[in-house]
């Protein structure tokens, strides 16, 4: 609640703050300020449950330790976006107070999403989460691709949520207690209601387009491209760790029961998500495309925890979200500074600027999956999650096969960075890397050592 | 009263100490102390191994028991020597021809460098340490490492003038055929811990152990064993290696290609009699092997020019012979043979190395002739070791190779047949062996000027063995004088604890006339011999049939083309296509799957939006037929 | 058949008549003016089920604020006079089948499970109702409604952020 | 000091810490750190020896700490006769490496020194960890240094090669995981003993205690064991090797040869076989056939080599296939004379890289076509060569010749014709290592040869130790025998009672 | 009325607006048969809110026959807020360059 609260207020605050406030470092700071109170007041909702204003919801919004600290994960990977990029969104355009009010807003709506109990507030939450993002990938302006990016985006975006809104239209429909709230929805004695499960296809088909699966992901690689660097990093990140949690939270309740009619489409997602995310990074030349097929390679695992549903997929989703924010953002500030987004840009970056190179490894290794990184730890939560679900082993072997794949593209970046020689320029902007911006990168990369060592920082919150 | 045998283990530990000072030393030692640690030893060696000679003579073997080499629950082999009669005779071949040679090697190595030669005396000292062990195993598995072991010295021994590319190669070949051999031996010892579970000889001899062995059992381990047997004692078909080894040192032939190593299968078939005596098959191919080597060797034998070549070949054809006795069941003579074959071959080596010596390195000896004016010792000690290896009634070739034939003949059923082939092999042994002494020690010297200038006969360090060794050439047939002659054949009764002797059932008068018979004809090859070669001329190469003895047969070219050729054909087909393009293009093939794959995807994200929707509406679709109408 | 029935079947077919035309005639302000009429059946609906307030706030909404918002950009960009150019046809043919086959598959799948008959209320039923709506829009739903607000908050600095010229 | 820290945490921590400072260490200072470390390392391993009894040093040798105990894992590390084997020859392996590769220079020595001892922590963690997802943590974390030790100090076509061998044993390691979990999920609750108690548990013997069907086993092993065989590796998943042996520095090689390769064995006696006894039964016939056949096809290839390196990584394929083979054999003898060959091949073919990367550093070429009369211009060196290379061929009284002898008798009880067969890569092992030496080391002394110089006193102690090791073990192996008797017991079990 | 003829409207409607999407090439009229869809849905909500009405479990309530009808005005708010920022991007990259035909939008592809 108070997430949803002060993400809503502190957006009004930055959005004034664009007009009123000249200086950029102070709009910054201020945004810092904001993502700070939030944190705060989310991490004291965890620890009391008592949020500072109450507002009776009727029960819309359902507020327990994992959504909260889910929040805490999101709104700390988002001070760490801040921290990192701050400077980068500014330097996106004119607007910069704007940018930070419509960050805020989404973040509002990833609260929505994350405690939202009817399917009203799970849609209006997509769509506060979605709205300011087709603004952010067009906020580059002038550059046609942004543009390009951003009507995509917006069309296929609003298509999927008709998609989205039929299918909630036929639960409704099929539904004998006539109700949005998804813990409340009659599933069929015998065989499960026609219209439910229309319904449910729909419902399962939008939220996979919300988190790029495949065969709902074309998207993605054209808007994350397109998209201005910096938002691409957070679109990437938060928002896409968001949807899913929205995905996994609507299927668990009000689904979870008839988990076995629809594993199949799930599986189908999965497989394809990951064998189309993975194959397609290999070919690609430009970092940050890849990075986008990568997202959607990070995403089959991450379908996992819905493909499982129990305790340890929360318990993954969690670890997930933490550890592929971190390192994506981590990696998205680095390619920022970078001159040239080919993997040839980034040779000899070991040489020239190593600790920019050695968090960079480290990152690539967390996506990858190397034991005693985050990302390590998460994947093995999924899987485990998956085995432990029982049905359709072979996923999880075809997942691991695919994770091998992954290791091609990303190691490509590895070896450019190591392994090549540096181009006569130095492949970075080293006017823009302060000191503060690599000591950040430094305690990234350290956080992601402490969560593959200790995932049990994250996961305990969850049991609170 | 066991002290001395107890004190066994120090027979082939001395020369072992006598490898390892010379071996580590030899940039420190000078000649003279490396010449006196090398022969020291085995001298020492010598003296134990007259000591146990003496002890096993009055009926006194040991089983010694070391140490436990593998122990496991199922198996145990214990680090063990044994022994015996057969063991001990053994030791006195080889200690005390080793002996000899080593004398001698002092004086006809004298030119190497130090280093160099300090190496060639720990590398023999090694041998013989190799050797000892594998006379004095208990076990098949303690012989094996000695029968290892002494192919071993053997490859250091032929490749000792490494820079020389022919004679690294022959050192190459002498221990691939031997390991073939080993080969064979080595499953053999495998096939006994799988039904015997031992490998232990008393064990596996025994009555008991014996009982557990199928025929099938027997035959194949037997077989096995004579394989092993090939190999180490050249024989077809894994003989070729015998006549290159010769790049080695003279000396070195002498006492490995002649007198030691090259007796271990016959040593090691007399050990396993009791297994052997039980395979009829395996003997008789035994014999037929002995046969078919001893005629070939003798045949090529006929027409080499090297003198070493000669000797060699002889020796392979001397080795048939052995096995000849063998595979029919006359070990005793068998192992006769081998010490006196171990007299006069070593003896003919050493002389050829003297002959060499003195012809400044010349082997060629159409480039000889005449040499019994320039070296008369010489040239006496090695028309001794002629007269001996030729059968003439007295020397000590006459004892042994009788008894061969005498077994052969009474072998039932095709026992005259074999006889003829036989002494037909032995008459061209005489024939050879003159035609080699006629060329080289008569007429006229072929050779340059200042060769004939630089003849002299050798040092003394030289001619006292190639004396001691013609003495041994003459008397050493004595200890196996046939009944028939009125002799006990102390050395059939001296080995009866171990071997037993046959009982040939040929009456006394039969054997005379088997003996006359045999005399006669070595004599009359003998002459023929002289009549065609007392005025010999160098001649060109031979032609016709003569140029297939010359090129002997053509078996390595065979071997070449059946085996190597072929084998490497295979290998560089596996490398370059069933890997390169196989094993590793599928393993790649993965890879370009997937990066095809990656490019086929892509095409599919065509910036267009429109197809995009399309795809998704297809998806949808897909997802509600599967959802719907797919059976679960 | 009685006169509701006979309007929902008039209403339906003008509905789905008119979305056609929107699809079939190329010059996009005709499109505009065909989606208009669409909604105005879809209005008709509204009424017939007795969702007074709907019906209202379509009309008022959708074809008047929203559709006058396409005409104006419409207008605005002068595509009124120029004709859009078209798809290829077999694009269009495999668009159409593949949408076509989208709802035939809905359909049947909906259609799967033994369904008895269910029966709309019409013309009855005071739920849709402008006071029973607002009751229900300000006390349970007060939640959304607020948030709503900030829906329209990110639309409006999104229109200021993109729309204002660079 | 079994109440402060045990001996496996000294094996993984001494390393890995030594690594990390010698990131920070500069020029020579990083090679002497990691020879200085690793001599410590060596110095502690066969300190731990003198207290293996386990009944009287139990807690010197074992320890469990809390670890991700929510899962049911720990950090379980602890010390068995093979695992000390195992350590004891990484132990062995780098000193020896640093020694002998002194004269090598490495840029950037800090990196390549800190990154060998992380892979000499990885390389202990493996061997000694008790606990599934540990072991699998190790077994990942000695890969990546070695990844990058290939693809940064390599040869010229360094990247590709080091690539397509790290992504197929990560494929190969992520298979192993998949299975790992499928049979963690079939363990029975672990109970700590703070009271947390897990449904399941990563432990080794709760490993061991699953009941899984046979079928389930079946396709389990597979698993498991492509991940082993491509560590290795065994045919055909071995073409990964020559290449990066090739490739990398030989440094490196000589690490991944002597002791990584093992990693695959091991895991396999002690995780695959106690693991999934019925699977290992069922496929052991398969294993072995595919063992035999890699045998002889690796030997052939190694027949036509002429790239030394590669010619050794195929024998090292031909007798890594021996020792799987007799694994599998599941007899006494054959598994006694894997396990101590393990250590035996171990030690010789570090011997060999050793030899090699002497005369590839002074010389420059790899290829036996160039080389010649080594044996002129360096006697002791080649003296060395010539008894590595013939305990290598598995002569009597060197080591190897007690393994390969005890598993050739394991396969000859199991079969006689796999004994047949895979007994003429004996022939052709001499034949190629022999030919090696003959066109390398003998003959007349070739151009790329004429500046070599014979070896110095360091590599000459170092290379004499190994020749110690070697004889030693060849003419007393019963110790050894003794030392890791208990290491059967876990796989003998497998078979029917 | 049966339902059944509400659900096979507003399926006709929202299947003519995916038609529209996948055959117009102009952005506003794609976005348009968007919208389209969304009235389908409308349509929808607003037959089954009547059609609980009709069957007894809701009668209990007047709240959960509103609650459709309250979504729907949510949706019309959503869609509001969607043309104000859609139309806002068409406009920008009509600026830019002078052209709503989506075909022409390709240069981010592969």
């Amino acid at each position: 609640m108070n997430a949803i609260l002060f993400s809503a207020l502190w957006g009004i605050v930055m959005m004034f703050s664009g007009v009123f406030v000249k200086r950029k470092s102070t709009v910054s700071l201020l945004a810092i300020i904001g993502i700070v109170l939030l944190f705060v007041a989310n991490a004291i909702e965890l620890n009391t449950y008592q949020p500072f204003f109450y507002i009776d919801s009727w029960d819309m919004l359902r507020v327990n330790s994992f959504n909260l600290s889910f929040l805490a994960v999101v709104f700390g990977c988002t001070l760490l976006f801040f921290l990192l990029s701050a400077s980068d969104i500014l330097k996106v355009g004119e607007h910069g107070g704007e940018y930070f009010a419509l960050i805020f807003f989404v973040l509002c709506g990833i609260s929505l999403c994350a405690t939202f109990n009817t399917l009203l507030i799970l849609f209006i939450g997509i769509e506060i989460m979605s709205i300011p993002l087709y603004i952010l990938t067009g906020s580059d302006k002038r550059n046609l691709k942004s543009n390009e990016a951003a009507l995509k985006y917006f069309l296929m975006g609003s298509f999927f949520t008709g998609v989205m809104l039929m299918g909630i239209a036929f639960i409704y429909g099929g539904n004998p207690s006539a109700s949005f709230y998804i813990d409340n929805i009659q599933l069929g004695k015998d065989a499960l209601n026609p219209m439910i499960a229309t319904g449910l296809v729909l419902l399962l088909i939008s939220l996979s387009f919300k988190v790029s699966a495949a065969p709902f992901h074309f998207w993605t690689p054209d808007v994350y491209d397109g998209a201005p660097t910096v938002f691409t990093s957070f679109m990437a990140t938060i928002v896409k760790v968001g949807a899913f949690f929205a995905f996994v939270r609507l299927f668990e309740n009000s689904f979870g029961k008839i988990h076995t009619q629809w594993q199949t489409l799930l599986v189908v997602i999965t497989v394809s998500t990951l064998l189309i995310g993975n194959i397609t990074a290999v070919f690609q030349q430009s970092v940050k495309r890849m990075m986008a097929y990568s997202s959607i390679a990070q995403a089959g695992f991450m379908l996992f925890a819905l493909f499982a549903l129990n305790e340890r997929a929360k318990e993954g989703l969690v670890l997930y979200s933490a550890a592929y924010s971190v390192a994506t953002i981590g990696f998205f500030a680095i390619l920022i500074k970078m001159k040239d987004y080919t993997i040839e840009g980034f040779n000899g970056m070991g040489q020239t600027n190593p600790v920019l190179g050695i968090t960079a490894t480290i990152f690539l290794l967390s996506l990858t999956g190397i034991p005693l990184t985050a990302g390590f730890q998460s994947k093995f939560y999924m899987l485990m999650a998956a085995v432990e679900n029982g049905a359709h082993f072979w996923v999880v072997i075809a997942a691991v096969l695919l994770a091998a794949v992954s290791a091609y593209y990303y190691f490509r970046v590895i070896q450019a960075i190591w392994f090549k020689q540096p181009a006569n320029a130095n492949p970075v902007n080293e006017e823009e890397v302060s000191g503060s911006f690599k000591l950040l990168l430094i305690i990234s990369a350290i956080l992601i050592i402490v969560l593959g060592v200790y995932p049990e920082l994250l996961i305990q919150w969850l049991y609170h | 009263m066991n002290t001395i045998l107890n004190l066994a283990w120090l027979i082939p530990v001395l020369p072992l100490v006598g490898f390892i000072i010379n071996g580590l030393g030899r940039k420190s030692l000078n000649k003279g102390m490396v010449s006196v640690i090398g022969c020291g030893v085995i001298l020492a060696a010598f003296v134990l191994s007259v000591m146990v000679f003496l002890q096993t003579k009055s009926g006194n073997t040991i089983n010694a028991h070391y140490f436990d080499f593998i122990q496991l629950s199922s198996f145990n082999l214990g680090f063990e020597f044994k022994i015996d009669q057969l063991s001990s005779l053994f030791l006195l071949i080889i200690t005390g021809v080793g002996f000899l040679i080593h004398v001698y090697s002092t004086a006809y190595m004298h030119e190497e460098d130090n280093k160099d030669f300090a190496k060639y005396f720990s590398y023999l000292n090694l041998f013989v340490f190799s050797m000892l062990l594998l006379v004095m195993g208990g076990n098949f598995v303690i012989m094996f490492i000695g029968w290892e072991g002494v192919g071993l010295c053997s490859y250091l021994l032929i490749g000792y003038w490494f820079k020389n590319t022919d004679y690294t190669k022959a050192a190459n070949k002498a221990f691939i055929m031997n390991r073939i051999g080993d080969l064979g031996f080595l499953l053999a010892v495998f096939w006994l811990i799988a039904k015997v579970g031992s490998v232990n000889f008393d064990t596996v001899f025994s009555a008991a152990s014996l009982a557990k062995l199928s025929a099938t059992d027997i035959t194949g381990i037997t077989l096995l064993l004579f394989v092993g047997a090939t190999g180490k004692s050249a024989q077809i078909p894994l003989y070729t290696w015998l006549p290159d080894a010769m790049a080695g040192p003279t000396p070195v032939s002498a006492l490995i290609h002649a007198a030691t190593m090259v007796t271990a299968g016959i040593y090691m078939i007399a050990r396993s009699n009791a297994l052997f005596s039980m395979a009829e098959l395996t003997m008789t191919i035994i014999t037929f092997v002995g046969l078919a080597t001893a005629l070939l060797a003798a045949s090529i034998a006929i027409k080499q020019n090297d003198i070493k070549k000669v000797l060699a070949y002889s020796t392979v054809s001397q080795l048939g012979f052995m096995f000849i006795a063998l595979g029919t069941g006359n070990y005793v003579a068998a192992v006769f043979h081998v010490l006196t074959h171990a007299f006069f071959k070593a003896l003919m080596f050493l002389g050829s190395g003297s002959v060499i010596h003195a012809m400044g390195g010349e082997q060629d000896i159409r480039k000889m002739g005449g040499l019994h004016c320039h070296m008369k010792i010489t040239s006496i000690t090695f028309l001794i070791g002629c007269l001996a290896i030729s059968g003439i009634p007295g020397f000590s070739g006459f004892f042994s190779k009788d008894e061969i034939l005498v077994g052969a003949f009474s072998v039932h059923g095709y026992g005259p047949v074999l006889y003829s082939i036989t002494l037909f092999a032995a008459l061209l042994t005489a024939f050879y062996m003159f035609r080699l002494y006629f060329i080289t020690f008569t007429g006229k010297f072929r050779g340059t000027h200042e060769q004939e200038h630089h003849l002299h006969e050798s040092p003394s360090a030289m001619t006292i063995p190639l004396i001691v060794l013609a003495i041994l050439s003459i008397i050493g047939g004595f200890v196996g004088v046939p009944e028939a002659l009125g002799g006990h054949h102390q050395l059939a009764s001296y080995l009866s604890p171990v071997v037993k002797s046959v009982t040939h059932h040929l009456s006394h008068s039969t054997e005379y006339i088997l003996m006359a018979v045999s005399t006669l004809l070595v004599f009359a090859s003998i002459a023929f011999a002289w009549m065609k070669y007392k005025n010999y001329q160098a001649e060109g190469n031979a032609t016709g049939f003569g140029k297939v003895l010359q090129n002997k047969w053509y078996v390595d070219e065979l071997y070449d083309v059946v085996f190597v050729k072929p084998l490497m054909k295979f290998s560089a087909f596996l490398n370059n296509i069933v890997e390169k393009k196989g094993i590793d293009g599928l393993v790649n093939g993965v890879g370009k799957a997937v990066q095809y794959g990656g490019r086929q995807f892509r095409l599919l994200q065509s910036g267009q939006v429109g197809l995009y929707v399309l795809l998704m509406v297809v998806g949808m679709l897909g997802l509600f037929i599967i959802q719907f109408f797919c059976k679960k | 058949m009685n006169i509701l029935s006979l309007l929902f079947y008039i209403l339906s077919a003008m509905a789905v008549g008119s979305a056609i035309m929107m699809l079939l005639s190329k010059n996009p302000v005709k499109s505009i003016l065909w989606l208009i009429v669409v909604f105005f059946a879809i209005s008709g609906h509204y009424i017939l089920l007795n969702a007074q307030f709907l019906a209202v706030v379509n009309i008022i909404v959708y074809a008047g604020a929203i559709m006058v918002l396409f005409l104006f950009v419409v207008m605005l960009m002068n595509l009124n006079s120029t004709v859009e150019p078209v798809k290829n046809f077999r694009m269009q043919l495999i668009g159409i089948i593949s949408g076509g086959a989208l709802f035939l598959i809905i359909l049947s799948s909906l259609m799967k499970g033994e369904g008895k008959a269910q029966l709309v209320q019409m013309r009855v039923g005071d739920a849709g109702l402008i006071k029973n709506l607002g009751n229900v829009l300000f006390t349970n739903y007060v939640l959304p409604f607020e948030i709503a607000s900030i829906l329209f908050l990110s639309a409006m600095i999104g229109a200021v952020v993109i729309g204002k010229k660079a | 000091m079994g109440e402060f820290i045990t001996f496996p945490e000294l094996f993984i921590w001494l390393p890995l810490l030594a690594g990390l400072l010698a990131f920070f260490l500069k020029g020579n200072s990083a090679k002497n750190w990691a020879t200085f470390s690793s001599l410590i390392v060596l110095a502690v391993v066969v300190a731990s020896l003198f207290y293996s009894d386990d009944k009287q040093y139990a807690s010197y040798n074992r320890v469990n700490y809390y670890w991700l105990k929510q899962i049911g894992n720990s950090f379980f590390v602890g010390l068995d006769s093979t695992s000390r084997l195992l350590a004891l020859l990484t132990a062995i392996a780098f000193p020896v490496i640093f020694i002998t590769t002194s004269k090598n220079n490495y840029k950037n020595p800090a990196a390549f020194y800190g990154l060998m001892l992380l892979s000499q922590s990885g390389l202990m963690g493996v061997f000694v960890s008790m606990d599934a997802l540990l072991f699998y943590f190790f077994w990942e974390l000695a890969l990546i240094p070695v990844y990058f030790l290939c693809s940064r100090w390599g040869g010229e076509k360094r990247i590709q090669t080091t690539f397509k061998f790290f992504v197929y044993t990560f494929a190969g390691s992520l298979l192993m995981l998949a299975g790992i979990l499928y049979v963690y999920m079939h363990t029975s609750q672990r109970v700590f003993e703070d009271g947390t108690v897990s449904s399941h548990s990563f432990a080794l013997h709760s490993f061991m205690s699953t009941m899984l069907s046979i079928k389930e086993q079946g396709w389990l092993f597979a698993l498991f064991f492509i991940a082993f065989a491509i560590k290795m590796p065994i045919f055909p998943f071995h073409t990964w090797q020559p290449d990066t042996y090739d490739q990398s520095p030989t440094s490196v090689t000589m690490v991944m040869s002597a002791v990584m390769v093992k990693m695959g064995l091991f895991a396999v006696m002690r995780w695959l076989i106690p693991v999934l006894p019925a699977g290992a039964l069922a496929h052991a016939n398969m294993v072995i056939i595919l063992c035999v056949i890699g045998i002889l096809y690796a030997s052939c290839i190694a027949l036509v080599q002429d790239n030394i390196k590669k010619l050794i990584a195929y024998s090292s394929i031909a007798h890594i296939g021996l020792m799987c083979a007799a694994i599998f054999t599941f007899k006494e003898i054959g598994v006694q004379g894997a396990v101590i060959q393990l250590f035996s091949h171990g030690i010789n073919i570090l011997g060999m890289w050793v030899v090699f990367d002497i005369v590839e550093r002074q010389t420059g070429v790899k290829n036996i076509s160039q080389l010649g009369g080594i044996a002129t211009k360096a006697p002791v060196l080649t003296i060395f060569l010539v008894i590595i290379a013939l305990a290598n061929i598995a002569l009597p009284l060197t080591n190897a010749f007690v393994g390969e002898f005890m598993m050739f008798g394991g396969l000859f009880q199991l079969n006689p014709w796999y004994a047949f067969a895979a007994v003429i890569s004996i022939i052709l092992a001499a034949t190629y290592t022999l030919n090696m030496i003959r066109k390398a080391f003998y003959g007349e002394v070739s151009p790329a040869v004429q500046g070599m110089k014979d070896i110095g006193f360091a590599e000459k102690s170092a290379l004499a130790g190994l020749v110690l090791l070697i004889l030693l073990f060849g003419i007393m192996p019963q110790p050894m025998i003794e030392f890791t008797k208990d290491a059967l017991k876990n796989i003998l079990a497998v078979l029917p009672k | 009325m049966d339902i059944k003829y509400y659900i096979g409207l507003s399926l006709a409607l929202f299947s003519i607006g995916i038609i529209g999407v996948l055959t117009r090439r102009n952005a506003i009229l794609i976005f348009m048969c968007v919208e389209l869809m969304l009235n389908a849905v409308n349509l929808l909500l607003v037959a089954f809110s009547k059609m609980h009405a009709m069957s007894g479990v809701a009668k209990a309530s007047a709240n959960y026959v509103a609650d459709a009808q309250i979504f729907v005005f949510f949706i019309m708010v959503v869609a509001a807020a969607e043309v104000a920022v859609g139309l806002a991007i068409i406009v920008m990259l009509y600026r830019n360059t002078h052209s709503v035909d989506i075909n022409f939008l390709n240069r981010l592809k592969n």
